[in-house]
C-alpha cells in the first residue's frame, strides 16, 4: 500500500486537530513535551501536504484526493474533500504556517501547551476549510475555526484583548450567518450541498444577485475589504505573534477562496452585474487603506493595514475578468488577474507572515509595538535588519520577491479592464514603499533610539529559522513561480469558462 | 565555454559575489570580501569586453534567447531572457568596467568603514541588477533590473544609516523612483494589451499595426496608444534618469559614500533610462508627439539643473547637478531621434563622471570627509594626480575639442539643430546655453578646489597629501577612456552601423545620418569644432569662471548681492524640494492622518461599528426596563398574554 | 333533576366557592385548609367522570402529601400577614377584570362549539378505570412513566439539597475521613533517649 | 342532562379564579403558589372530562403526569420558598427584585 493510497487530505486536517486536542490536556509541567508533540505533528501535516503536492496531476481542473462519506443522510451532507488547483496550494500554506508558528511559539511562556493546542486546531480546521467540498462542511470548518483564533487572541493577547476578540468574532459571525441563510437557500434550490452541483445549479439573476451579496458578506469580512475591515487592525494589534501570523497569512485566505469556490461560480451572473462594487471596493481598500497605514504608529496596525491594502488586489484580480470581457470583447487577460490574486495570496501569506514575526521578534525583546520607541535597530541587529528590510521591500511590491508577482499580474489585467483601474491599482507602488520604507527608516536607521534599543541582541536559532525559511519562499516565488501558476492554471482557466457561462435560463 | 553559459556568468558572478560578501562577511572577512568581489566584478568585465569584441568585430548574429521560462499564464509568456546586441555590449562593456574601477577604488575609500563588506555587497548586487537591466530582452525583466537597482541604490544612498539625512534621502529616492515606476508599469500593462506580449521582439514586430489606434483614457481624450505608452514608459525612465520633475532625488542620493555617486548615480544606474528609450527606439519613432514631450523635458532639465550647479558650494553636489544636466542632454537626444548618440554620450559621460565623482572622492578623503569647497582651494599641488585627472574629466565634460565629450556633446547639439518638431527650438537654445553654464560651473569647480589661495586651515592641510594608488589607479585608468575613447568609437559607433541592429530610426527623419554627412574623420571634426560656436560658448564660460574665481573673487559675491532673487531661486532650486516636501509629502500624510482618523477611526469605526453597537446598548438600557425582577410583573404579564391569545384564538380564528 | 345533575351542581359550587376562598382569605392556613376542601370536591366531580383512580390520587398523594407540605410551611414561617395583605383592594378591580375576561373568552369557547350536544352518558363496562390506566401507562408511556419518576426523585434530591443544612455547632461523623486516616496522622513515635544510668 | 360544556365552564370558572389569585395576593408566593395549584386543577378537569367523553384514557395519563410534576413543583418551590425565609426573613415578594434588568 503506497503513501497515494491513504487518505491524504483526512489525514492533514485530522492529524493536527487530533494532536491539538490531546495537547489541551497536557500540564504545564511537560511542556517540552508538548512543544515536540506540536512540532511532530504540524511536521508530520507539512509532510503529506507535501506529498499532496507531490502526487497531484498537473493539467486537470478536475477536484483530486477526493474522500466522500455520507455524514447527515436526512440533508444530504457528506463528508466530501477533494483539492484542485485553488485549495492545494492554500494547504500547504496553511500546514507550513503552522510549523512557523509551532516553532515560533518557543518565546510564549504561559499554557504553552494549549497555545499550541488550539494552534494545531486552527490548521486543521482551516485545511479541513479548502478541503471541503460539501458547502455544509465547508461552513462548519468556516465557524469553528473562529473558536480556537479568538481564544488564542483571547487568553494570549495584548492587554485590550477581550475587546479585539469579540470584535473579530462579532465581525465574522455577522458575516457568515448571511453566508448561512444563501446556502440553505441554495439547498432548498438544488436539494444538495454538493459544491459542485450548487456549481451547476442555473439560478435567475435577481436571485444570484441576493445570493451573491449574502457570500459577498460573509467573504468580505474575512478577506476584509473596505468598509468592513476595522476588525483586523484590532485583531491584529492584540493577538499574540502566532495568532497574528496565522491571522494574516492563512485567515484572510479564506475570504479570497470563498470568492473563488463559492461566489464567482455559483452566481456568475451577478458577479458580473455587481463587479463595479467588488471593484471599486479594491480600489478603496489598495488606496484608502494605504493612506490610513502611512498614518499608523503601531507596528502591527501598519502591517494590518498593508494586508487589507493587499487584499485588496486579490479582489481586483478575481473580479476583473467581466470588465475585461466587456472592454476588450475577448478574455484574454481574465486567467492574469485572477490567477493574480491566487499567487498575491500565497505571496501575502509567507510575507505578512513574515513581517509579523519580525514584529515579532522586537516585541519579545523591548514589549513594545509603537514605532516612536524603536530607532536605529539596525546598529545592534544587523542581521534582523537585513531580513526585515527584505520583507519590507518585499512588501512594498519589489521584482524579484514574490509580493511582485501578484501584483504585477493583477495590474496588468487591471489595465485591459480599464486603465483607470489599473491607475489606482499601481497606485500601491508610491504608497506602499512609503508606508513599509516609512517604518524601515524610523525603526531600523538611524542613530541608536534609546536604552533599550541599545541592549537588543541579534537574532536567536530559532528566529533565524524562521525568517530564513520564510525568505527563501518569498524569493523562490518570486524569482520562478511558474511552478505555482502551472498548478493553478487548469483551474483558473476552468474558473474563467464557468464564470463567462451564464446561469440565467 | 559555450556563449550561453557565458552570458549567464556575466551578471551571476557578481551576484555570487555579492552573496558571499553579504552573507558570509564575518567568516572571510575585510579582504576576504574585497577579493571575492573584486574576482567576480573583474571576471564580469572581461567576460562582457569579450562579448563586446565578438559583438562588434565579429560577423555577430543578434542573440535573443531564453533563458527560464518565468510563468506561463493565461497564453502569455513571461520569461527570463538575454538579448545580446550591441547596445546590450556597449552597457555590459561600461557598466563592467566603471563597476570594476570603483570596486577597486573602494578599497582605499571605504578602508576605514565599519560596513566594509556590506558596502562590497551591496556594489556586487549593484552590478548584477544593472546587468539584468541591460541584457533584458522583456519588459517584466526590465521591470526586474530598474527596480533592483533602484534597490541597492536605497541600500547605498542609506549606506550610513546613522546619518538622519543619509536615511531621509534614500527613503526620497525610493519614493521618486517609485513616481517614475508608477508611469513605466503602466506603460509596461499597456504594452502587454495592445501587443500582446512583453518580449521586445514581438512587441517591435506588433508595434506599427498599433501606430495607428486611440484609446479614450484621461479626461475622455483620444490618445495615440503609442503616444500613450511611450509617455508611460518614459515617466519611469524620467524617475530613474531623473530628470525635471523628478530629478529631486539625485542631489540628495550624495548623501551615500562617494564611489556609489560615481558608479550608480552617474555612470550606469541613472542612465538606465536612457538605455531604455534607446533599447525601445522601434516603438518611440512611431510617436512624435512622444519624442517632442522627451525633448522638452530634456531640454529643461539640461539648462535649469546645470544653472543650480553654479550656486553650489558642496563639492559632490556640483559634480551631482552637473550630472542632471548631462543627463537632460541624452534625454535631448532621445527627443531629437538621435538615440544612437544619446548612447555615445551616456559612455563617455559615465567615464568622465565617474572620474570626476572619483576624482572628487579622491578631495574628499584628503580633507577627512569635508565636501565644502569654500574651505579647500590649492589643493593642485598636494594632489597632482586628482588634479590633472579631475582636469581631464572637467575638459571632457565641458566638450573641448579631442575629449570624449566633445565628440558626443557636439553632436547632440549638431542632431538638435538637424531635427523639426515641438520643441526642438527650445531645445537647440537650451543646450547652447547649456554649454556656458557648463563650462562655468566646471571650471568654477575646478578653481574652488585645486587652485587660488588655501582656504582649509593650516592643520587640516598639513595632513592632506595625495591618496593611496588603489585610488589614483582608477583615476588614471578613467582618465584615459575620458581622453581617447570618444576619438577611436565616434566614427564606429555613429556613422558605422554599430548599433544598427539594437536602434532603428526613421529613415526619412534620421538626424544622425544628417550630421553624418558633414562628417569626415574624428580629427577633423575635432579640428572643426574649434571654430563652431558652441566652442566659443564654452570658451565664454570658461573665461568668465576664471575671471571671477581666480581673479577677483568678489565679482561673485556682487552678482550675487545685485541678482539675489536670481540666487534664492537657484539655491533654493527652483523650490522643488519644498514643493514635494509641503504639497506632496505633506499632503499626503495629512491625507492620510485625515483618513486614519475621520475615515477610519470615526466614520467607520466610530460610527458604523461602535455605533451600531452603542445602539444595541442604548436600546437593550431602555428595554432592560421592563424587567423589573418582581415575580409578579412576570406573573402578570405571562397572564396578560394568555388573555390576549386566547382572545386571538376565540376572536379572529373564530 | 337527577341525582347526578344535584352531585355536580353540589360539588361544583362548593369547588367555586372554596376556591374564591383559597384567594380571599386573609390567613394562609385558612387558605390551605379551603385548598384541601378543592381537592375533595374536585375528587368528587372526577368520580363523577368515572375517573376513580385519579380521584383518590388526587386526595391521597395531594391532599395527604403535598397539603400537608404546604401546611406545615405555612405554618412554619412567622409570616407578617398585614403587609402581604397590603394592596389587596388596589388590585381588586383590575384582577376581577382580567378573570372576567378570561372567563368570557373560555365560556365562548365552551358554548359557541356545540360542546353542550354531548351527553355524558354511561360508560361501556371494560374493566376497571385503574386497570385501564395502568395497561396505557406501562405499554404506551412507559418512557414518560419513567421520566415522571425520575423528574420526582430529582425533585426529592433538589429540596433536601436546597433545605439541608448544616449547624455549626452540631457534632457530626464523617465515615470516609475515619476510613482514610493513616497511622502517621494518630500515631507519632518518639525516640526519648534514655537518661543513662550513671547515678 | 349534563354535557361536556358544564364541566368544561367548571374548569373555566375554576382557572379564572386562580389567574384572580394572582392579581390579588400578588404579594405573597405561598397563595401565589396555591393559586398554580387551582390553575392545573382546572386544567386536569378539562383533560378529565375530556377524556370521558372521548372515551380515551390518553387524557388520563396526561392528568397523571401533571400531578406527578405539579407535586414535584410544589415541592421544589416550597423548598426555595423556606431557603428563601430562612435567608431573608420575608416572603414578601416586593423585596426580591435581584432579576431587575
Amino acid at each position: 500500500m503506497g503513501v497515494m493510497s491513504w487518505p491524504l487530505l483526512s489525514l492533514v486536517v485530522w492529524i493536527p486537530v487530533i494532536t491539538g486536542a490531546i495537547l489541551l490536556f497536557v500540564p504545564e509541567a511537560r511542556s517540552s513535551l508538548g512543544r515536540l508533540i506540536a512540532l511532530v505533528s504540524s511536521l508530520g501535516a507539512l509532510a503529506l501536504s507535501l506529498v499532496l503536492l507531490a502526487g497531484f496531476e498537473l493539467g486537470t481542473a478536475a477536484y483530486q484526493f477526493q474522500e466522500k462519506v455520507v455524514w447527515i443522510a436526512a440533508f444530504d451532507i457528506h463528508y466530501h474533500l477533494g483539492v484542485d488547483g485553488f485549495s492545494l496550494p492554500l494547504i500547504v500554506l496553511t500546514a507550513l504556517t503552522t510549523v512557523l508558528v509551532v516553532i515560533a511559539a518557543g518565546s510564549v511562556t504561559q499554557r504553552v501547551n494549549q497555545y499550541l493546542g488550539a494552534f494545531l486546531i486552527l490548521s486543521g480546521l482551516m485545511t479541513g476549510m479548502f478541503a471541503a467540498l460539501d458547502a455544509m462542511l465547508f461552513y462548519v470548518f468556516f465557524e469553528a475555526m473562529l473558536v480556537p483564533m479568538f481564544l488564542i487572541i483571547g487568553i494570549w493577547g495584548g492587554p485590550n484583548r477581550i475587546f479585539a476578540t469579540i470584535k473579530f468574532f462579532l465581525f465574522t459571525f455577522f458575516g457568515s450567518v448571511f453566508m448561512l441563510i444563501a446556502l440553505i437557500w441554495l439547498y432548498l434550490q438544488a436539494g444538495s450541498f454538493a459544491i459542485a452541483d450548487l456549481h451547476s445549479l442555473p439560478i435567475g439573476l435577481e436571485a444570484q444577485i441576493w445570493v451573491f451579496l449574502a457570500f459577498l458578506i460573509a467573504f468580505a469580512v474575512k478577506i476584509p475589504m473596505w468598509p468592513v475591515h476595522t476588525w483586523l487592525p484590532d485583531a491584529h494589534v492584540e493577538a499574540p505573534t502566532g495568532g497574528s501570523v496565522v491571522l494574516a497569512a492563512v485567515m484572510l485566505k479564506i475570504g479570497g477562496y470563498g470568492l473563488v469556490r463559492f461566489s464567482l461560480p455559483i452566481a456568475p451572473d451577478a458577479s458580473s452585474a455587481l463587479d463595479w462594487l467588488v471593484i471599486g471596493l479594491s480600489l478603496v481598500a489598495i488606496v484608502y487603506i494605504g493612506f490610513v497605514a502611512l498614518a499608523q504608529s503601531d507596528m502591527k496596525k501598519l502591517i494590518a493595514y498593508s494586508s487589507i491594502s493587499h487584499m485588496g488586489f486579490v479582489t481586483l484580480g478575481l473580479f476583473l475578468a467581466f470588465a475585461i470581457a466587456r472592454n476588450t470583447g475577448e478574455l484574454s487577460g481574465a486567467g492574469l488577474g485572477i490567477s493574480g490574486a491566487m499567487v498575491q495570496m500565497i505571496s501575502h501569506g509567507f510575507i505578512s507572515g513574515a513581517m509579523f514575526l519580525a514584529v515579532g521578534v522586537l516585541y519579545d525583546r523591548v514589549h513594545s509595538r509603537e514605532i516612536a520607541d524603536y530607532g536605529g535597530v539596525a546598529n545592534v541587529m544587523p542581521w534582523f535588519a537585513m531580513f526585515a528590510v527584505f520583507f519590507f521591500m518585499a512588501n512594498s511590491g519589489l521584482p524579484g520577491t514574490s509580493g511582485f508577482v501578484g501584483e504585477f499580474m493583477v495590474i496588468l489585467a487591471a489595465f485591459k479592464a480599464d486603465p483607470w483601474f489599473a491607475f489606482f491599482a499601481a497606485m500601491t507602488l508610491i504608497l506602499g514603499a512609503g508606508y513599509s520604507l516609512w517604518l524601515v527608516k524610523r525603526v531600523f536607521y538611524g542613530e541608536v533610539g534609546n536604552d533599550k534599543v541599545a541592549e537588543l541582541e541579534d537574532l536567536n536559532a530559532r528566529e533565524w529559522v524562521l525568517l530564513t525559511v520564510l525568505a527563501l519562499l518569498t524569493l523562490g516565488l518570486g524569482l520562478w513561480p511558474y511552478p505555482l501558476i502551472e498548478l493553478m492554471e487548469p483551474s483558473v482557466a476552468n474558473l474563467v469558462d464557468h464564470i463567462m457561462t451564464t446561469k440565467v435560463d | 565555454m559555450d556563449i550561453k553559459t557565458i552570458l549567464l556568468l556575466i551578471p551571476l558572478l557578481p551576484l555570487i559575489g555579492s552573496a558571499i560578501a553579504g552573507l558570509l562577511r564575518h567568516p572571510i572577512g575585510r579582504s576576504g570580501a574585497h577579493t571575492v568581489t573584486i574576482l567576480a566584478v573583474a571576471s564580469s568585465f572581461g567576460l562582457s569586453a569579450w562579448v563586446a569584441w565578438q559583438v562588434f568585430m565579429t560577423d555577430w548574429e543578434v542573440l535573443n534567447y531564453t533563458v527560464y521560462k518565468w510563468a506561463v499564464v493565461d497564453g502569455i509568456e513571461l520569461e527570463v531572457g538575454f538579448l545580446i546586441d550591441s547596445l546590450t555590449a556597449l552597457m555590459m562593456v561600461v557598466v563592467t568596467f566603471v563597476s570594476f574601477m570603483v570596486h577597486v577604488y573602494t578599497i582605499g575609500y571605504m578602508k576605514d568603514d565599519p560596513g566594509y563588506q556590506r558596502f562590497f555587497a551591496y556594489i556586487n548586487l549593484f552590478t548584477f541588477a544593472m546587468l539584468m537591466l541591460v541584457m533584458a530582452n522583456n519588459f517584466l525583466q526590465l521591470f526586474f533590473g530598474w527596480e533592483a537597482v533602484g534597490l541597492v541604490s536605497y541600500l547605498l544612498i542609506g549606506f550610513w544609516f546613522k546619518k538622519e539625512s543619509a536615511v531621509r534621502a534614500n527613503l526620497k529616492a525610493f519614493l521618486v523612483n517609485r513616481g517614475g515606476d508608477f508611469g513605466l508599469l503602466l506603460g509596461v500593462a499597456a504594452v502587454l494589451m495592445y501587443m500582446g506580449s512583453l518580449d521586445y521582439a514581438e512587441v517591435f514586430a506588433a508595434a506599427p499595426t498599433v501606430a495607428g489606434q486611440t484609446m479614450t483614457v484621461f479626461g475622455g481624450v483620444e490618445w495615440s496608444v503609442m503616444t500613450f505608452i511611450c509617455i508611460c514608459l518614459f515617466i519611469g525612465a524620467m524617475g530613474k534618469s531623473a530628470q525635471v520633475p523628478l530629478h529631486v532625488w539625485l542631489p540628495d542620493s550624495m548623501e551615500g559614500p562617494t564611489p556609489i555617486s560615481a558608479l550608480i548615480h552617474a555612470a550606469t544606474m541613472v542612465t538606465a533610462g536612457i538605455f531604455m528609450v534607446a533599447r525601445l527606439s522601434p516603438m518611440y519613432e512611431l510617436s512624435t508627439t512622444a519624442l517632442s514631450f522627451i525633448l522638452i523635458i530634456g531640454a529643461i532639465t539640461a539648462l535649469f539643473m546645470g544653472l543650480i550647479g553654479i550656486v553650489q558650494n558642496d563639492i559632490k553636489r556640483v559634480v551631482a547637478y552637473s550630472t542632471l544636466s548631462q543627463l537632460g542632454y541624452m534625454t535631448v537626444a532621445l527627443g531629437a531621434s538621435a538615440y544612437s548618440v544619446a548612447i555615445f554620450h551616456l559612455m563617455t559621460h559615465a567615464f568622465f563622471k565617474a572620474l570626476l565623482f572619483l576624482a572628487a572622492g579622491s578631495v574628499i578623503i584628503a580633507m577627512h570627509h569635508k565636501q565644502d569647497m569654500r574651505e579647500m582651494g590649492g589643493l593642485g599641488r598636494i594632489m597632482p594626480i586628482t588634479a590633472v585627472t579631475a582636469w581631464v574629466g572637467s575638459l571632457a565634460l565641458i566638450g573641448f575639442p579631442f575629449f570624449s565629450g566633445f565628440f558626443s556633446k557636439d553632436i547632440i547639439i549638431e542632431s538638435v539643430k538637424q531635427i523639426d518638431r515641438t520643441g526642438a527650438s527650445f531645445a537647440v537654445f537650451a543646450v547652447y546655453a547649456g554649454v556656458v553654464v557648463t563650462a562655468l560651473y566646471t571650471f568654477r569647480m575646478l578653481y574652488l578646489t585645486f587652485h587660488g589661495k588655501p582656504r582649509a586651515d593650516e592643520e587640516m592641510l598639513s595632513h592632506a597629501h595625495e591618496s593611496p594608488w588603489v585610488v589614483t589607479l582608477p583615476l588614471v585608468l578613467l582618465a584615459i577612456p575620458s581622453l581617447l575613447v570618444g576619438y577611436f568609437t565616434v566614427e564606429p559607433l555613429l556613422f558605422g552601423g554599430a548599433l544598427s541592429d539594437a536602434i532603428y530610426i526613421d529613415p526619412a527623419n534620421d538626424p544622425v545620418a544628417a550630421v553624418g554627412s558633414h562628417f569626415h574623420g574624428p580629427a577633423a571634426f575635432a579640428l572643426h569644432g574649434f571654430v563652431t560656436p558652441v566652442f566659443w560658448l564654452a570658451m565664454l564660460g570658461v573665461g568668465l569662471s576664471t575671471w571671477i574665481y581666480l581673479f577677483q573673487p568678489s565679482v561673485a559675491e556682487n552678482v550675487k548681492r545685485r541678482f539675489h532673487w536670481l540666487w534664492t531661486v537657484l539655491d533654493r532650486k527652483y523650490g522643488f524640494d519644498e514643493f514635494y516636501q509641503n504639497i506632496v509629502t505633506g499632503g499626503g500624510l495629512k491625507l492620510a492622518g485625515f483618513l486614519s482618523r475621520r475615515g477610519d477611526r470615526m466614520i467607520i469605526d466610530g460610527w458604523i461599528v461602535h455605533g451600531s453597537a452603542r445602539l444595541v446598548g442604548a436600546v437593550a438600557a431602555r428595554v432592560r426596563g421592563v424587567q423589573t425582577g418582581f415575580l409578579y410583573h412576570y406573573a402578570f404579564a405571562m397572564i396578560i398574554g394568555l388573555v390576549a391569545l386566547v382572545f386571538a384564538f376565540v376572536l379572529l380564528k373564530g | 333533576m337527577p341525582i347526578i345533575e344535584i352531585i355536580f351542581y353540589l360539588f361544583g359550587g362548593v369547588l367555586t366557592l372554596s376556591a374564591l376562598s383559597v384567594i380571599t382569605s386573609r390567613n394562609p392556613v385558612y387558605s390551605v385548609l379551603f385548598l384541601v376542601l378543592c381537592f375533595f370536591s374536585a375528587a368528587c366531580i372526577w368520580l363523577l367522570l368515572e375517573a376513580e383512580f385519579l380521584a383518590i390520587t388526587l386526595v391521597l398523594v395531594y391532599v395527604g402529601a403535598v397539603m400537608v407540605l404546604f401546611l406545615f410551611v405555612v405554618m412554619m414561617l412567622d409570616i407578617n400577614l398585614t403587609k402581604l395583605k397590603a394592596g389587596f383592594a388596589r388590585y381588586l378591580p383590575v384582577g376581577i377584570l382580567v378573570a372576567l375576561a378570561m372567563a368570557a373568552q373560555l365560556f365562548i369557547l365552551v358554548w359557541s362549539r356545540g360542546l353542550d350536544s354531548q351527553v355524558l352518558v354511561h360508560a361501556a363496562d371494560e374493566g376497571s378505570n385503574t386497570r385501564l390506566l395502568g395497561e396505557v401507562l406501562f405499554t404506551e408511556y412507559l418512557y414518560p412513566f419513567e421520566i415522571a419518576g425520575f423528574i420526582l426523585l430529582v425533585a426529592i434530591v433538589a429540596a433536601i439539597m436546597l433545605t439541608h443544612r448544616r449547624r455549626p455547632q452540631t457534632k457530626y461523623q464523617d465515615p470516609s475521613q475515619q476510613v482514610r486516616i493513616r497511622r502517621e496522622d494518630r500515631v507519632r513515635l518518639v525516640r526519648v533517649e534514655s537518661e543513662g544510668e550513671d547515678s | 342532562m349534563l354535557t361536556l360544556a358544564h364541566f368544561l365552564t367548571l374548569g373555566a370558572i375554576l382557572f379564572s379564579i386562580g389567574v384572580a389569585g394572582i392579581f390579588l395576593n400578588r404579594k405573597n408566593i405561598i397563595i401565589l403558589l396555591m393559586s398554580i395549584e387551582l390553575m392545573l386543577l382546572a386544567v386536569n378537569m378539562n383533560f378529565i372530562a375530556f377524556s370521558r367523553f372521548l372515551d380515551n384514557m390518553d387524557g388520563q395519563i396526561f392528568v397523571f403526569f401533571i400531578l406527578t410534576v405539579a407535586a414535584a413543583e410544589a415541592a421544589i418551590g416550597l423548598a426555595i420558598l423556606v431557603v428563601l425565609f430562612r435567608n431573608r426573613q420575608t416572603i414578601n415578594v416586593e423585596d426580591i427584585e435581584e432579576l431587575r434588568g
